[in-house]
């Protein structure tokens, strides 16, 4: 059977996130979420930091969740599954499950609640070595807010609290490498995906899900809104990404990098930007420097992690 | 008093045109409010805007629970939304449309196709500030000037006023 | 010397200030919905308006830790927060007041989680309250901007040296557009001043040691510091209010009265409900009914004695809480309580606007009138006190 | 959605089950266009299920039968995706 | 049904209650002066005495945030905290109320920084007075334990659902040996039961969302639903109470009154400065002065009628507080002036022991023979209030 | 002149920690803080998070600070540093400093401090790029609370909340690898040094304190309490670490990985274990198993960096 | 009442001490309580902790603050600390030394070579628990069972209940 | 360590300077021991004066001279780097 008709048999007419939700026209993240949580064959259980996809898909007193779903806060997604996980474990030893078998734990979180104000609670799960999915759906900004710039937001983008002006060319610094950041953690699984590439996704996942121990998958997802552009490019310009070596698509496996995606050609980095008007500002007056700085600094990163997969 | 309330979708200017035409009667030296309402629900959603107009200070803070006159920019709206909930008794609905729905049967309901009249230039919102003013009653170039305050800086001046002005045309 | 009238919401109008005061440094980070303040100064600093060093710090507890880094090193310093930012930065908003830093933070009060909701209490507000830190409330976006400037004169007078919230309500004034009234930029600069404390850290010659370990033998002594501090600041605050008038032709005080003569039923109350607890009272006067309001500018440090003096022979004196206590009274009530205890006041206990349920003048109408429930606006019969 | 209802009716601490209440019905976000299906061209890849945002691609078993419009919001994605061009945007008549 | 009494530090009574409740989950972060609490536990599943599973977290926002996890997927969960800790932890704290989480939470009560400093005081179980947690307050090790123990039954009864907070006064209770008797372990474990919650979020076949996001039109009564459950729990601890009197011939109330009987004055306090008080108590009434005490084993909720009813009638009641709030009325006398307002008590304020200063017998009997300042201990003279 | 003698004349007879404090004896701290600020070239000012260090040398009304020096709590050192550095460049910028020249922003924390609680403060501080050093003075434990077990206890090392006992044999997680974080954060400078090998650490402060943006020194640094060991061991113990490959010294500059020291024998990790008490229940009954699973994990780990340092 | 303060160095043993013999004194029937001083100050400093010994429950929760009986553990503290601060107008000093030193004089100081006396086996402390047990002229064989039942899981019984009497010997 | 003084005398926000207070004498935690030096053998390595944790290693300029035994804890380390045994710890005399 195709991945894709597993995934629908999985999911059996029950999208784990139904329709009638309030996140935006074409928006990136349900279909993350559908993805991973349709290609995980045990129950799941998700906890959802604070972000688009809580405020969006939680107004009281309708839900459209269609899974077991908490939300505690924004910066504590980790922690809190850690307590899921391990009185799923305390129980289990007891007989107190109210039901058997095993359950999957999977954090949905914003690149916020993941680069940034999550970071912490993240690392320490790790350490401990829970049992437990990490996805951070990576839109690269602080969308649920009005767009304000992250870590993970990417030099040179216009945000709200990196405006670009007169004074200022938008966001001052690289990006925080948050997958390299996991990896250091020394756990079973890292992956960094895309959500224009679904089957390395749902690949991806299927290995995580299996992982012993702790796994994060950092997943580029696009936002209409913060990235602007229309729905319908989401999926070149995702493409662009993946091409032009922006976002590599690799994993980690107890340390080992792979590649699991190399461009037949690879694309200049324009061609991820110039869509997206968060970056319209460099495509006039000084901006030439800063996109020549941006292509040499994605070529660097690329030539290291193309390095660190052939050893 | 007068109080106001747009309907539109996020993205649509109701919020631009609840406080364009707030700034156009505070430069007519009346005292004025304008807020829009929030949600979880993003871009595309149905969406709410306020405009509060006084001749003295206003101070209150409440919500407008009735509006005197209600301003519906995007007529689709009217299948999701009781846009009429809570009009003033001899309230008015001002509305993108060529000619009022059945459902509307019974109410003061002016219509103004906005949507038309603005063309591609998608100031959809600034045709009906126009119209409200003709409503209102009050100068349409007060309308125009804080339109051209507010957007201005953007857009070519003519090109508001224009979109103002075919709107208050429309029902002055 | 002030501009004409614009429309800007509290938000906008607080960006303005900040603008204005162009502060050295500003750690921010996003929470709705004081979000347009930190945005509205990055648009000015990104325009080359304003010159301050953006911080864009990973969660609430480091924007009020690098805030006190860089106030304690000379720099002005502002930031914002709302709801769950101010109680994920709690911590050091006591330690912020308790080293003596200077931090003006701009507040757009939001209700606690949980459930998470984004619209106006002022639970976040009351979560501090004991920090040590001054809190000022504005009724609407004019009185958000005016405090805003005057925060930094307060916060670094040298008889205060506390941090500053300047607490407007979430969405009702934060997002609310009203016609605002500026100070031109050379007059707003010139009477925030430059910034100046007593002990530079970065001061190498003279080194300091700040922030050390104290035992019982002295941090009670240390902590009563603070406490004169509050006390100062009462008077400072109507001083730094009367230089502002003269500029601005707008007055401020610590306490609020509005048509108390004679008055045998009031109302007490924070933020933005003043304004239509006002128009209430108009009304109500006008039909002969004596009614009035006692509103709070200043929350911290609560000026007890002028609410006392205030307050002490009116019959019936409401007190409408916009946050409150499971288990226990609600904050204002309490301070009212404390404050008027041994007069003759019959003081009531309201609560009202928890995640911004809206509260109507007729509902104020109620209180006055005594046909209102404890908790105006509930659905259901409140459980039994 | 429900009638408002008083505190005490109201789920311990807001504990929400699917199902208790309808889906809000997010069709109306749309603004002009919907998708329609040319099903004689479908080659049932379900791509655009996958990628729908809003869960609107209806199956029957694991056959592309239609769009549930009550909650499309008109985004195109699925005509996007589609491998084959079966899908297009149309005026939306409000249904 | 009892053991023998030992020699026991608060901490290590708290820890052997955790044995015996053999909770299933168990966060934890380090700090003065719980710890002990946390180590005695962990010492206990070392030694394979106690079986729950120990979650080292990070930092105390973690050990609440997994304590909510494990509470609401269905395993009885304990945590320990003090100062820092729990204001770190303040914004989950009240989400943990809001979801109904039972977590049970020992406190050893510190003050808050800063200055930094490990002693006692209350300012931080002040801090999450709002935070609809229920506070208990042990006068020693015996009841610390014994509270420990009702703890779990509190926490769970399906009428509350609330988190409870066991507090004692750190090092002078934590870190003090007093004699302690405990039930034996299977009385102790069958009064404790079994854990049960009405929702586990582990039950995949009814999945519930669990903490979602709240608008104005629903918050207000989601809230209102803790201040019910807060109301419901002084009629449950009591009933709990009972039921543990006839196991251990110890009786406790929510409030506590010690020779009230006739007095003409009475002090009302929390945690171990009780026991000091009633020494001096029973010294005055010696010497034929009509003194009392009101010791408030349960802060929250506050049992306001029994508060009222208790003191309403006595001429002066002085309040004890070990925490202050610059700027405002403290805590405690804010809570009383509230409770008794419209008697005619004459209240007076009294704020003591701040960062662990000591409060000895002479300085309570000044308090009662009126020949105390209103810091008590303090050097030099108040700032004038 | 001798790298020592430099740091004397820089300490010029006022050592920035001064003696009459109230470290334990034979604490190993102090070395670590007097070897750093002295080696440093201009001012120094010091923010400190909560730990023994600042507990012990600052009881009102005394201090034993002779640089400035500034403590606001334990968790967020990182930020505060943030605050004191770009006040410094607005300050320098508008010409408000007390004084003119160079300063250099030295964060000293704990392991609890920096790879806990502190981490998150940490790493978005690195992420903006401040210019600040941060030096861990890695214990593997919270020492100041009474020897708790922290991210960077090792596997198997007996602390009060990872006791021994019949049911436990200590930590039951390897440590969190805190360099290997730092060096994914991709700053400028990242290196591991141990307070037995005073010369590599200057030079490493050295290079530190000259890197064009933040860089992050993690320093082995021994205790007496809570390992476990008369003072007058702590060198031994410390050389044992380092020459077993427990903790190797390297540097990570601008990416590239470079041993500061190699081994000249290799030595069992059993002699960096057996001296310290907190190992001992690892030498007597089912302690063999875990002694093996150790050198196993310290050979791989030192296998993985070698490769790295030599690409 | 009988209020006794330990004085020792960080590590030797007198918050034992303070609780052993609260131990004793319980098991004969007393009400006791035993608590240290913390302080920032680490292995080596010095380090006070308290007795306090009651016929009836022991409810106060304050410090002592004029112990009946100071037990120095450490004589090289003399030099740092004053060990009579606060003592009782009768009070009296348990030394563990030879001879009372001069800056003692006009006190009731009784010396128990207590070092000597525990030579190698590090128990000082025992010593000088018996040593008190024969000044307050409580049994000593309760005060050796007590040390028994709190140190007798690491420590040979004899060893203990030799070091108590010893020390018991010295005084009784 | 100076009277306890009244809040008002405090410095304020608890800051202090180095030398407002002397140092508290540390030397009488030492247990025992203490060092000594044989200056003759001494190199003036600085070695002992960079791994002493108390700063009781004494300089004239870049020269040892001794020990600063009012802050010295006696915990050897000094002798154990002293890379010539220049260093012995021998009975405290208490002084
Ligand atoms: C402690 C705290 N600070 C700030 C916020 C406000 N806040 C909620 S969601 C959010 C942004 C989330 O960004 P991200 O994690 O990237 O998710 P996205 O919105 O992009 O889905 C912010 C700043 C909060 N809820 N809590
Ligand atoms: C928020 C908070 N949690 C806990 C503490 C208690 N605490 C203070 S220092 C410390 C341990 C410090 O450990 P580390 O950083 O390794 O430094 P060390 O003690 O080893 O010097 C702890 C747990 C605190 N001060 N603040
Ligand atoms: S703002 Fe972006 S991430 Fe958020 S719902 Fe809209 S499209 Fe999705
Ligand atoms: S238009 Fe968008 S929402 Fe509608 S079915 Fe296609 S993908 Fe789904
Ligand atoms: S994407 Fe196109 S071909 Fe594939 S199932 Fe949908 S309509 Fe059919
Ligand atoms: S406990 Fe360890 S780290 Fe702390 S002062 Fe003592 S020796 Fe140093
Ligand atoms: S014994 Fe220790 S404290 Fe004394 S001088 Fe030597 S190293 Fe320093
Ligand atoms: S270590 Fe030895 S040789 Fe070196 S300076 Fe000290 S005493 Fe002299
Ligand atoms: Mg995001
Ligand atoms: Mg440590």
């Amino acid at each position: 059977m195709s991945r894709l008709k597993t995934l629908v048999r999985n999911e059996a007419g029950t999208p784990p996130l139904r329709g009638g939700h309030a996140l935006c026209q074409g928006c990136g993240i349900p279909m993350v979420v559908r993805t991973i949580v349709d290609t995980i064959d045990t129950p799941v259980v998700v906890v959802s930091a604070t972000g688009c996809l809580e405020v969006a898909t939680t107004r009281f007193p309708t839900t459209a969740w269609n899974v077991p779903w908490l939300h505690v806060a924004f910066e504590n997604a980790a922690a809190v599954v850690s307590g899921v996980e391990v009185a799923y474990r305390a129980l289990a030893k007891r007989g107190g499950l109210p039901q058997d078998g095993p359950i999957t734990f999977l954090v949905l979180a914003g690149d916020g609640g993941t680069y940034d104000i999550g970071l912490q609670a993240l690392s320490g799960a790790l350490e401990r070595g829970h049992h437990f999915l990490f996805v951070c759906y990576d839109n690269e900004a602080y969308m649920n807010t009005g767009v304000q710039r992250s870590g993970a937001t990417p030099f040179g983008a216009n945000t709200t609290t990196s405006p670009a002006g007169v004074a200022a060319l938008g966001k001052a610094q690289q990006r925080k490498d948050m997958t390299a950041i996991a990896v250091a953690h020394h756990i079973p699984y890292v992956a960094q995906a895309a959500s224009s590439h679904w089957q390395d996704l749902s690949e991806k996942v299927e290995r995580a899900a299996h992982a012993d121990g702790p796994a994060f998958l950092n997943v580029l997802t696009n936002c209409p809104v913060g990235w602007g552009h229309e729905p319908r490019h989401a999926i070149e310009i995702l493409n662009a990404g993946v091409d032009s070596c922006y976002w590599p698509l690799y994993e980690v496996v107890d340390g080992r990098y792979r590649l699991t995606y190399t461009p037949e050609t690879i694309v200049p980095v324009e061609e991820w930007l110039r869509p997206q008007k968060r970056f319209a500002h460099l495509f006039t007056g000084e901006g030439a420097a800063v996109l020549r700085e941006i292509q040499r600094h994605v070529d660097d990163e690329w030539e290291a992690l193309a390095a660190r997969c052939e050893s | 008093m007068k109080e106001i309330r747009w309907h539109a979708r996020a993205g649509q200017g109701a919020k631009t045109a609840s406080q364009l035409y707030a700034t156009a009667r505070l430069h007519e030296g009346q005292s004025v409010q304008a807020f829009p309402e929030y949600g979880p629900e993003r871009r595309g959603a149905p969406l709410r805007a306020y405009t509060r107009i006084d001749d003295k200070p206003i101070r209150r803070h409440d919500a407008i629970m009735h509006p005197d006159v209600v301003v519906v920019l995007e007529p689709s709206l009217l299948h999701e939304v009781d846009v009429t909930e809570g009009l003033a008794p001899d309230g008015i609905v001002l509305l993108n449309a060529d000619t009022a729905p059945a459902s509307l049967a019974g109410l003061d309901v002016r219509c103004v196709p906005a949507a038309r009249i603005a063309g591609d230039s998608k100031f959809v919102n600034l045709v009906l500030v126009g119209a409200l003013a003709a409503v209102l009653h009050d100068p349409v170039d007060a309308v125009a000037d804080a339109a051209i305050e507010l957007l201005g800086g953007k857009v070519a001046h003519d090109e508001i006023r224009t979109a103002v002005e075919k709107g208050y045309a429309c029902l002055s | 010397m002030a501009t004409e009238a614009r429309i800007l919401t509290g938000g906008q109008a607080v960006a303005e200030a900040m603008r204005q005061i162009d502060p050295d440094v500003v750690p921010m980070y996003p929470i709705t919905p004081q979000t347009p303040i930190i945005q509205g100064f990055a648009t000015f600093v990104a325009q080359g308006r304003a010159h301050g060093e953006l911080v864009d710090v990973e969660s609430e507890h480091s924007a009020m830790s690098a805030a006190i880094g860089a106030a304690l090193a000379g720099a002005r310093t502002i930031t914002a927060t709302s709801s769950q930012g101010l109680a994920l930065m709690a911590e050091v908003v006591y330690i912020a007041a308790s080293m003596r830093a200077p931090v003006v933070m701009a507040v757009g009060n939001r209700a606690l989680s949980g459930p998470i909701n984004i619209h106006c209490d002022h639970s976040d507000s009351m979560l501090v309250r004991d920090s040590g830190a001054i809190q000022l409330f504005a009724e609407n976006a004019q009185e958000a901007y005016d405090l805003m400037l005057i925060a930094p004169r307060l916060a670094e007078h040298p008889d205060v040296l506390l941090p500053v919230l300047i607490c407007q309500d979430g969405f009702t004034i934060t997002h609310s557009a009203e016609p605002v009234v500026l100070l031109e930029d050379d007059v707003a600069r010139e009477f925030v001043g430059e910034y100046r404390i007593p002990n530079s850290l970065l001061d190498v010659r003279y080194p300091t040691t700040q922030g050390p370990f104290a035992m019982p033998d002295y941090y009670f002594e240390l902590r009563h510091q603070q406490l004169a501090a509050m006390q100062a600041a009462l008077p400072v605050f109507e001083q730094m209010a009367s230089e502002f008038y003269a500029l601005s032709g707008r007055r401020y005080h610590s306490v609020e009265p509005y048509a108390l003569d004679g008055a045998d039923h009031a109302i007490v109350c924070l933020g933005s409900t003043g304004g239509t607890v006002k128009d209430v009272v108009d009304e109500l006067r006008a039909e002969g009914e004596a009614v009035g309001l006692l509103e709070l500018r200043s929350f911290r440090p609560l000026p007890r004695h002028d609410v006392r003096t205030a307050l002490d022979s009116i019959r019936t004196v409401s007190v409408l809480d916009r946050a409150d206590s499971p288990g226990g009274a609600p904050p204002l009530f309490a301070e009212l309580a404390a404050a008027l205890h041994g007069t003759e006041v019959d003081l009531r206990s309201f609560v009202y606007g928890l995640g911004g349920r809206d509260l109507h003048p007729e509902q104020i109408r109620a209180v006055f009138t005594e046909d209102s429930g404890a908790y105006i606006g509930l659905r259901g019969a409140p459980c039994p006190a | 959605m429900p009638e408002l209802t008083a505190w005490r009716e109201l789920p311990l601490g807001g504990v929400v089950r699917p199902g208790d209440t309808a889906p809000p019905h997010t069709g109306g976000w749309r603004t002009g266009l919907k998708p329609v299906v040319r099903l004689e061209s479908c080659v049932n890849c379900l791509l655009c299920w996958l990628y729908c945002p809003d869960s609107a691609v209806q199956l029957d078993g694991t056959t592309f039968v239609g769009f549930d419009y009550d909650v499309c919001k008109g985004c195109e994605l699925c005509a996007v995706v589609c491998p084959v061009d079966a899908i297009a945007m149309v005026e939306d008549d409000g249904d």
